[in-house]
């Protein structure tokens, strides 16, 4: 689904003003401009798709082009996570964890196969089935690992629905916020609770509001 | 390698309370003299097996087996395959890292997988799951959460 | 062009002098400087990390950021909305008001160093009789910010992180005091415009032997004051996750990133303030040539960044005691026998001196040094 | 002495640093949106079914081998069946679940009739997870000349073999 | 501070956990360290965050079907890994694999170990604070090698390359060219490398005496590899084993004596040498002829028809990274009924307490890095 343009100012009288070289723009497009070209990820790997997502940042696709460059170690200065690999049950605490203290205009990718469903590990009894049933994912990107180039191609997705949101409507700025996910527990055979109801109903996955 | 069968006589003759079964290419020991062999085989200057490759639980119907490879550094001797049996419920082999240093994560980790207790560990724990974790997941009869 | 600056303020001052009571005009005199100065420290910020990227990336063979804007000009703009705009988290157990009071702190005394960078020919902000004085004890201020800010937010990293900025700073601040108190003896004074004036005519203080040394030792000790590689262990990266700054999220992180590069940027200037020359230099207007040596030396520093690994505690510490503090005194006795003695025995003097001095500290140094090793194959 | 180490690390920075204004070994950015690498033959992404004439009569017969050699188990194949309910050689869905799929090409490798192959197509990513990556036979279908255009020497392989199939007389094919 | 009353002074410990998300742990691997100030009192190391149940899986999937799996254990050496897997199915099952699969096989297997050795010096000198720019070198040659990875298999890291009995498919047109190019310009990147890396002072000096490992305590933890050899031990199961056609070939096995990380790090830098000298005379002598045995192929098609007899096998390669051995037990069904992993990280890992017991915390990251682990392969 592409994402509406929805900046108030009409696109014919915004080109020609700045063919005479005067910047129109709105709060909503500056707000989201800046945010959607300093992408900073978290510098947060799980498996085989944290080696591709190096390859992405090192010098033949070299993510820093997109302003996305600056892996931060520390989950305080990230807004984007990519969950890189397979997230299994006794990682999942802590990847939610993590995504908690992550301050609010923050993304998720899950990239590969294993992060979005639990991928070719599925019917294994410590793989997580996805991290979507815990935390909200933005953009999901198959393979398995998706090359490089697919991983800019997501990156380039994400920075399109940032440009489609408006800043009424985006989720953390909406009263009775509740993201702050629930850290599930190690229980005898698995997690409890399996999935945080208000973020994952199986079988539909969450149209998380854009427009 | 000489050939096991001399390696068995030679065992029996050090060590007489010794029973040991040839089982194709395989030397089983029985659970309770497993660690003097283990020190004979090491300290023996014939064939002074002094690193332990890998360590192996595997899951029979009617027992659980812990599974040795162990190689002889200076002599270049090729792989002696150790077996030792034990039952399915109170699975005990007598732990051999004082031996070997390297069997202390891989017995944790049969400990873990298909619970066999190693006795005289340093420190047994689960290593891979857990520790609220309740079963032996390697085991043919564990059957998974479905979520 | 030289004067170009001191120019516009003069004439803007006339303009406002004939409707304007005179406490008036001066005060506007002072708030020109002022907003100069405001308006020059954060876009030289902004646009160093711009500088970095792009630089690094050269290295390591790639662009830096070039979508946002014609060359990636904009990436600092877009870097800055999008801090202005992230979630404030002070962490629960955090002491709330140092937590807050650190960040802002710290940029105080990197804006207040400024006053006394000489910019051009009678184009100072202030011009102190004690300016490098001024400069030191602000410079070592930022210290005590770093401790505050790894206290304050009740991190195990952030903890071991503060505590080393402590460590390097105190062990680093000496070897940075002496090494300027041989330019201090030359010339007498400790205002920098007197520095420079001192220094006109290409007789920089560079091109004597002690210079030389007292360049290397100034500037080195000033990338440890500013905590950058090689001695950046106060936010080593990859050992304590992101060292003092690890609890710190939106304005406050870019504040602490503003610091660090206004410093950078402050530090490089009172290097070619003190031993390059400040704005002497032939043909270019004095402050351009200021503006060239100080990015000159901000490349080095981002050279050093790309390149080399990060000390230990312990060896950073000992190479400050043990090898820059004592060449730091011997230099200042072969500045003082080059003061001493006339023209052309004088160079000869400090420079069998400097010599004599680095190699005694290299023989004295040598037993902890590494080694180089031969390696050998197996023989089957 | 102390230090020349450190310098003659630094000088290959800077050599790669001016390096990279001028030999093209020293700056390897592809920059992706704009230049593209030309994909490798026999790269191998995800999995499409490939049909000669008619989108309607793919080459799959739901045999059903790719399915149960697939090792995490991702195609689900419904055979379809005529009026009667006689069960004919096609499949009436054939779904490749693309977040669970491992791109391994096994399932190209054991396909008895050449009819599954594995595409070139990575850019992928998608917003939803349930619909959007759940291919269905319809988002599957690619004609055989994409198939040719991909992977020339494979496709003309094939052809030649299948062409050489239809010649001689079909022998009656146990099913 | 005399001795006596420095003993009345109570200082804690601070416990620390360098956990699962760590800028250097290389994944998700976790040391819970007891700190003394800087220097480690108790180190104790955590794994399991990336237990995939590799073989759980592989207990009801046929022999082929785990063959893309073993990709994803040691996911930087994946050809490494089929190699094993593949050689231990053949001893099982009795398969003999023709001339040219044989070449093939070993090209592969070194050019893995290639990619392998540049990649762990990249990431060591990244713990070690490098900002970046060895990681970026060595990505850059890494691109080059899977580059040929991708024309030959299909996929730049998850090959799926080798069969029981032979390889997949012959090699591309051009890669023998390729592989060519590769060794003539390998050498020319390592002296650069060697020249940015092996004399530098910092790295020198953050290396040496840094994690040592002696001769007996290495043999009797079962580490293998070149930690193994760097701590003076001349075992290359390439030697004695002797598998597959490897005594063809004259290499040399470089030895360290300390067993510090400088060490671990050299003994790579010659073993990637080595391996080019290798990979020369296979491009030279490789013969024409099938890529994969009859039996092979059949299997490689119908993989439910491949059963091998009743029985066990333990089959061992020298993955770059150590000893990689496979333990198969078969009841002559398609499935193996006990499929065991012997991993060389996971083993390696034993003695990471006893390296970092006193030395500091960044030198624990260091001593980490040098052991070289991947995750995937340590929880399997």
């Amino acid at each position: 689904m592409t994402t509406p343009n929805t900046s108030q100012v009409d696109p014919n009288l915004k080109s020609e003003m700045q063919k005479k070289g005067i910047f129109v723009t709105t709060i909503n497009d500056l707000y989201n401009w800046g945010r959607r070209s300093s992408v900073w990820p978290l510098q947060f790997g799980l498996a085989c798709c944290a080696i591709e997502m190096i390859a992405t940042a090192c010098a033949r696709y070299d993510i820093d082009r997109f302003g996305a460059g600056l892996f931060r170690p520390s989950p305080r200065q990230a807004d984007l996570m990519i969950v890189a690999g397979t997230v299994t049950k006794k990682m999942a605490p802590q990847v939610v964890r993590l995504y908690n203290q992550m301050p609010e205009p923050k993304y998720c990718i899950t990239m590969g196969a294993c992060s979005i469903s639990g991928g070719p590990f599925k019917n294994g009894y410590n793989v997580l089935k996805g991290i979507d049933r815990y935390i909200p994912v933005d953009v999901h990107l198959p393979g398995c690992p998706p090359r490089p180039e697919a991983l800019l191609h997501g990156l380039i997705k994400l920075q399109e629905k940032i440009d489609g949101q408006v800043i009424e409507k985006t989720e953390w700025y909406q009263k009775g916020l509740k993201r702050e996910f629930p850290v599930p527990e190690f229980g005898p055979n698995g997690l409890i609770p399996p999935y945080n109801p208000d973020v994952f109903t199986p079988g539909q996955s969450r149209l998380i509001t854009t427009g | 390698m000489k050939s096991l069968e001399e390696l068995k006589q030679n065992l029996e003759s050090k060590m007489p309370g010794v029973t040991s079964v040839l089982e194709e290419g395989c030397l089983v020991i029985s659970k309770n003299d497993w660690l003097e062999v283990a020190k004979f085989l090491k300290s023996s200057p014939l064939y002074s097996f002094d690193y332990l490759s890998s360590v192996t639980g595997v899951d029979y119907p009617d027992r659980l087996e812990a599974v040795y490879h162990l190689y002889s550094i200076e002599k270049k001797i090729g792989p002696l395959t150790v077996k030792v049996r034990t039952d399915r419920q109170k699975g005990e082999i007598p732990s051999v890292t004082p031996v070997w240093r390297s069997a202390e994560f891989q017995e944790r980790e049969a400990f873990d997988l298909l619970g066999i207790h190693f006795t005289g560990h340093p420190d047994l724990r689960r290593i891979l799951m857990w520790e609220g974790f309740a079963f032996h997941p390697l085991r043919k009869d564990y059957v998974a959460e479905n979520d | 062009m030289d004067q170009l600056f001191v120019n516009l303020k003069h004439s803007i001052l006339i303009f406002a002098g004939n409707f304007l009571p005179e406490w008036a005009v001066i005060l506007i005199s002072i708030l020109i400087s002022v907003t100069a100065i405001a308006v020059f420290g954060p876009v030289t910020m902004m646009y160093l990390t711009l500088l970095e990227r792009k630089f690094v990336g050269r290295i390591q063979n790639r662009f830096g950021p070039n979508r946002v804007g014609k060359w990636g000009l904009l990436q600092p703009l877009a870097d800055g909305v999008k801090m202005l705009t992230k979630e404030d988290i002070v962490p629960k157990g955090a002491d709330h008001f140092a937590h807050f009071l650190a960040p802002v702190a710290i940029v105080i005394p990197a804006l207040l160093v400024f006053a006394v960078v000489p910019f051009g020919r009678n184009m100072v902000a202030v011009d102190l009789s004690i300016g490098i004085l001024f400069f030191l004890a602000l410079s070592s201020t930022t210290t005590i910010w770093i401790f505050v800010a790894a206290w304050a937010s009740r991190n195990k990293f952030s903890l071991l992180g503060g505590l080393r900025s402590v460590a390097q700073m105190v062990s680093y601040e000496i070897p940075m005091v002496l090494s300027v108190v041989p330019v201090l003896m030359v010339v007498g004074s400790f205002s920098t415009v007197a520095i420079v004036e001192a220094q006109s005519g290409w007789n920089w203080f560079v091109l004597t032997p002690w210079g030389l040394i007292g360049f290397v030792l100034f500037f080195l000790t000033g990338v440890a004051e500013v905590n950058r590689t090689p001695f950046d262990l106060p936010e080593g990266e990859s050992e304590i996750v992101a060292g003092f700054h690890t609890e710190y999220s939106g304005m406050k992180f870019a504040l602490f990133y503003m610091a660090e590069f206004m410093n950078s940027f402050t530090i490089s200037a009172i290097v070619s303030t003190v031993y390059l020359g400040g704005w002497q230099g032939p043909w270019l207007p004095g402050w351009l040539w200021l503006l060239i040596k100080s990015y000159a030396l901000i490349l080095v520093m981002m050279w050093f960044r790309g390149t080399l690994p990060r000390f230990r505690v312990d060896q950073l510490m000992g190479f400050a005691w043990k090898f820059l503090l004592p060449l730091a005194l011997l230099n200042i006795f072969a500045a003082g026998v080059w003061l001493a003695f006339a023209r052309p025995v004088n160079y000869l003097l400090s420079a069998i001196i400097v010599a004599l001095a680095l190699f005694i500290l290299y023989f004295a140094n040598r037993p902890d040094m590494p080694k180089k090793r031969v390696y050998r194959y197996a023989v089957e | 002495m102390f230090g020349f180490g450190v310098l003659k690390g630094m000088l290959v920075t800077i050599q790669n640093f001016f390096a990279s204004y001028f030999s093209k070994d020293h700056l390897t950015t592809v920059q992706y949106p704009e230049e593209r690498l030309s994909a490798k033959e026999r790269y191998r992404n995800f999995p499409f079914l490939v049909y000669d004439q008619a989108p309607e009569d793919p080459r799959c017969v739901a045999c059903d081998i790719c399915a149960k050699e697939c090792p995490p188990k991702c195609i689900t194949i419904v055979r379809d069946s005529d009026a009667e309910g006689k069960p004919l050689k096609r499949p009436k869905s054939f779904d490749i679940d693309y977040s669970i799929c491992m791109n391994c090409g096994i399932c190209e490798e054991v396909c008895p009739f050449d009819a599954i192959f594995m595409d070139h197509e990575f850019e992928l990513a998608e917003y939803g997870r349930f619909e959007d990556l759940m291919y269905h036979k319809d988002r599957l279908l690619k004609p055989n000349d994409h198939f040719k255009k991909i992977r020339p020497t494979d496709a003309t392989r094939i052809d030649a073999k299948l062409a050489a199939k239809t010649q001689k007389p079909a022998p009656p094919v146990g099913n | 501070m005399t001795e006596e009353n420095l003993s009345t002074l109570a200082t804690q410990t601070l416990e620390v956990s360098l956990g699962p998300q760590h800028p250097s742990t290389h994944g998700v691997f976790r040391m819970n360290a007891t700190l003394d100030g800087e220097t480690i009192v108790k180190l104790k190391p955590v794994m399991g965050y990336l237990h995939r149940n590799h073989e759980k899986l592989a207990e009801d999937m046929t022999y082929l079907g785990s063959m893309p799996y073993t990709d994803r254990l040691d996911y930087i050496c994946s050809m490494t890994n089929n190699f094993a897997y593949a050689l231990a199915v053949e001893k099982l099952a009795g398969l003999e694999v023709p001339e040219r699969a044989e070449y093939i096989r070993i090209i592969m297997a070194e050019l893995t170990r290639l990619v392998n050795h540049t990649l762990l010096i990249g990431f060591l000198l990244n713990d070690l604070g490098a900002f970046f720019t060895p990681v970026l070198y060595a990505f850059r040659e890494r691109e080059k090698i899977l580059d040929l990875f991708e024309s030959v298999s299909g996929s730049r890291m998850m090959c799926n390359y080798f069969r029981f009995g032979g390889v997949k498919i012959d090699f591309s047109p051009g890669f023998l060219e390729g592989v060519k190019s590769i060794i003539q310009n390998y050498p020319k990147f390592l002296d650069e490398f060697e020249k940015l890396l092996s004399e530098n002072e910092i790295l020198m000096a953050r290396c040496q005496n840094v994690g040592v490992l002696s001769k007996e305590l290495a043999i009797s933890a079962g580490i293998s590899g070149p930690m193994l050899r760097a701590s003076g031990v001349p075992y290359d199961i390439r030697k004695v084993d002797g598998y597959s056609i490897y005594n063809r070939f004259n290499f040399r096995v470089p030895i360290g004596e300390v067993g510090d990380v400088y060490d671990r790090y050299y003994v790579r830098i010659l073993e990637m040498r080595e391996s080019i000298k290798i990979l020369a005379q296979a491009v030279k002598e490789i013969p024409e002829g099938p890529f994969i045995s009859p039996k092979g192929a059949a299997g490689a098609k119908a993989p439910r028809t491949f059963k091998p007899p009743k029985g066990q096998v333990y089959g061992r390669i020298e993955a770059p990274k150590g000893e990689l051995g496979f333990y198969l037990v078969s009841d002559g069904s398609p499935k193996p009924y006990r499929y065991h992993v012997r991993p060389p990280s996971f083993i390696n890992l034993t003695i990471l307490e006893d390296m970092c017991i006193g030395n500091k915390i960044a030198d624990a990251i260091v001593t980490l890095g040098s052991v070289d682990i991947v995750l995937g392969e340590v929880d399997r």
